[in-house]
């Protein structure tokens, strides 16, 4: 069913966890549907110094995740807006069609947090 | 590494008894029963005695029990043959809200034909009141279709009460006893079933292979079109092979029957008191005790999703399922969880174990031993246990 | 006692290497497909392989096949499956005279409910003339079943010719080719087939088991309701360890197709002309030569009737039929041999002979031995036979 | 499908030809539908005291024709008229369903060489 990549990140998945000191946060998805995705993001300037994950759902919905965050640290912002959940599952070795729709969803509590931080910033101004 | 399969109610190993008995009739005693020669004959010999030792196992006769590909094919023969055959009389149908998908999706069709469809729900503990049948009985019903044993949680309802109703009433009778068969007694004269669905896969015999019992006089129209086999109810070359190892399964499993049903209750129980001492936040689903398959075991693990449960316990070889095969491979939660007034939430992560013949109490011990870490594991990785776990510090 | 089987088009005996794998998928890897857990993956795979072997031996993709319980459930799901999806589009069907009860009966029970069909005869042979499938189509015509090769008499039919005029008046052309299907060359994509069935136990594989090529884009409605297995085509837990068997069969039978239907087209000449030879007042049923199935002998024997030969045959250990598996145990006959224009007292007194992999030279001496013997005795006790021969003394 | 007896009376049917002085015989059944039965009897005073058959049909057809002329042989034309196609396929052990109808036809073949025979007789008065 998943990619050997899938379950590798499924059974070690990088980064889970919280950031105390995260200045950008988003979730996406309800437990109604089965999956709830968190990222936190520590941004400093441009750059994606930190980022971690906690995630209630299937395989896919955590290995998701789990790739994400491993794909946009040290990043600039910009680089990160340009990941989607195609590219996300793509890097996996893809996943099987059913989850594609459902549980993969990573890239856009990506974007929730990078908005979460812009917005911050906003205020900021 | 060690592999435990606790996933029967999904399907099982075929004993080798009846495997070995197969293969004679795959490779030496291959006539195609309709045959007139000595290897028609021989066929149509070991497929009569097959239809004697189903019908045994039912208090049916043989002439009762139409072969079937398996389960799926016989409750949709059941169903939709009865209204093809009885459409004049009414158009009024009764199921429950926990049946497998083969029963309510068969019912969900002929709604969208034009029948008029009630589906009595459950209580918390997955069992239809005998009352809420009697209830939605009205002059126009044709057919009731109560599972006897839920696939799900296991529990039993009350066919016997059903089936004197319907007999009250006139009205056919059907059951689906796929899950049940061979694990409780059955006897379709003393619970007025006209109908019932059983499955050779479930009780160790081959896949591809079911049954349906047809009370002598009970009418049914068949699917399918050709070669008038099973006296024109079925047609198709006969799955020989196939029927004669489930008939020798029903012959095995019947001889072991209450004394298999009273092992399996012991690591049943024990599974369950296990899982229910070591793992914090944990709902049993289905009813305790008499009212629950011997076999099943079914919890759901807050703050963790069902198929993150399954691949972890998969790696350290233990198949269990979240909710029926069918379900597993899809992402709505059970409908029976729903229907038993579970949040989604928690439905999602519900996860059952279902108890076979060659399991031990080592292989309990061990899942026991492995599944609090998987657990612990997952919470860690879960925002909403987060919350839990941050209200509980903040009082 | 000597024991021939020369009745393959009936059923054949599942290859040994076939057997052997099967058992592996019922007693170890017997796993639901369906289950996310490694029993589940391990029997999902092999699935998928089988698929693949059955699409290659049709020139199909994997995903163009759906399995189902046999040819018979593969034919009314081509049928009843196209006919539910079209209705809106026309009411006309056309098939042949000369198709399996699987296909025509399927059409009756359409033309009950009101569809219109036509039913192209065949001539003396057995062939169906593609000018006569042309004529036949009209604007509301949705499909065209015609067989590749007839169960009874061996011929074969014009698919690729119907297929190019089912594609120009885009009506959907299915083709029942159980008979045809691992002894001739079939290519789907080539032949402008848009369903196709198939079954495994006319190939060396088990019996219960068939599949439905499905044209990518070709939309059918399913038959029965449930599991959605099959990609909601047919539902109802898999067969794997027969669907398995069947996908080893294509394979096997892919490799020596042409050699093997070579040698049998050498005994099947040897048995025909042997017993035009020895026997008097005998007529081969169905074409001769390259537009006859390698492993089809059909004689009828005039005076005589089929099942005092096929008993007589029987009780020599030679395993024969009178038409059709199905048609042996009734008394009409053969609808295949009047459709071809033989009056009935001729049609009663066929039989076919079918090779297989395992026959030989030796078999056919030993047919070609014993069955004049029987034929004379047979016609002694005649009273037809004896009209006969009063009037060739007269004259 | 056939019992021992019926088989036995197929493979060894008793009383197959023809009578050259036969002073009865009767024909049922058509090659239509497969079954011809001819029986030939030679009967003296109210006596069988010989009987013949001829029969084109399946298993159960030759069996009940052999079946039969052995149950009449030496018996008087009253006993004879007694014999239904019901105890010929009794006195074989019975019959598969399908055959009971069609096949076995035996008895009206010899009621109708009896009734040939008392036309003959009635003639001759
Ligand atoms: C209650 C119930 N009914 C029907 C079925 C379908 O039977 P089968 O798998 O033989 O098609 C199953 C099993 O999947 C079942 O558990
Ligand atoms: C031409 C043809 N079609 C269909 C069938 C039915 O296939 P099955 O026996 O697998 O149901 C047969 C064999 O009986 C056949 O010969």
């Amino acid at each position: 069913m998943y990619t050997e990549k899938v379950m590798d990140h499924f059974t070690n998945p990088r980064n889970v966890g919280e950031l105390e000191n995260a200045n950008g946060v988003g979730e996406v998805g309800n437990a109604k549907c089965g999956d709830i995705m968190r990222i936190y993001l520590d941004i400093e300037g441009d750059i994606i110094k930190d980022v971690k994950f906690k995630t209630f759902g299937c395989g896919a919905a955590v290995a998701t995740s789990s790739m994400v965050t491993e794909m946009v640290k040290g990043k600039t912002i910009e680089e990160a807006m340009v990941i989607s959940n195609a590219s996300v599952a793509e890097a996996l070795g893809g996943l099987p069609e059913t989850k594609m729709h459902c549980s993969n969803l990573a890239a856009d509590a990506l974007h929730k947090a990078i908005g979460n931080y812009r917005d911050k910033q906003t205020k900021k101004e | 590494m060690r592999r435990i399969y606790l996933d029967h109610s999904a399907t099982t190993p075929v004993d080798l008894e009846v495997a070995a008995l197969m293969m004679t009739y795959y490779t030496e005693k291959y006539g195609n029963p309709s045959s007139v020669h000595g290897f028609g004959r021989e066929a149509k010999q070991a497929l009569e005695e097959a239809r004697r030792q189903v019908a045994e196992l039912l208090g049916a006769t043989p002439k009762e029990i139409t072969f079937t590909s398996g389960g799926t094919e016989a409750d949709n023969l059941a169903i939709l043959g009865t209204v093809e055959a009885l459409q004049k009389k009414g158009k009024h149908l009764i199921t429950s809200a926990i049946e497998h998908h083969a029963v309510l999706e068969t019912f969900e069709f002929l709604e969208k034909k034009g029948f008029e469809l009630t589906v009595i729900p459950v209580d918390s503990e997955g069992i239809v009141a005998v009352e809420d049948v009697r209830k939605a009985i009205r002059p126009d019903t044709i057919l009731i279709s109560v599972m006897h044993a839920n696939n799900e949680v296991g529990s039993i309802q009350p066919i016997a009460e059903i089936g004197n109703l319907a007999k009250e009433h006139g009205v056919t009778f059907h059951v689906d006893a796929v899950q049940s068969f061979g694990k409780l007694p059955i006897n379709v004269q003393e619970m007025n079933i006209d109908l019932m669905t059983v499955s050779s896969h479930k009780i160790y015999g081959p896949k591809g292979v079911g049954a349906l019992y047809i009370r002598k006089g009970v009418r049914i129209v068949p699917l399918a079109h050709g070669g008038s086999q099973e006296k024109r109810r079925r047609s198709g070359t006969e799955n020989t092979p196939g029927i004669i190892g489930f008939g020798k399964a029903c012959e095995l499993i019947g001889k072991q029957m209450d004394e298999e049903a009273e092992l399996q209750r012991k690591l049943r129980d024990k599974l369950m008191n296990g899982i229910l001492e070591r793992i914090e936040h944990v709902k049993v689903n289905g009813p305790l005790g008499e009212k629950r398959l011997p076999n099943n075991v079914n919890v759901s693990i807050q703050f963790v999703e069902g198929e993150s449960l399954l691949l972890s316990l998969d790696m350290l070889g233990i198949a269990a399922s979240s909710g029926s095969a069918c379900t597993s491979g899809s992402l709505d939660p059970s409908h029976v969880l729903l229907a038993m007034g579970l949040v989604h939430e928690i439905a999602h992560g519900s996860l059952r174990f279902s108890l076979g013949s060659q399991n031990t109490e080592e292989d309990i011990d061990y899942v026991l031993e492995q599944l609090p870490k998987i657990v612990e594991r997952l919470r860690m990785m879960s925002p909403l246990y987060d919350q839990v776990t941050k209200c509980n510090q903040a009082e």
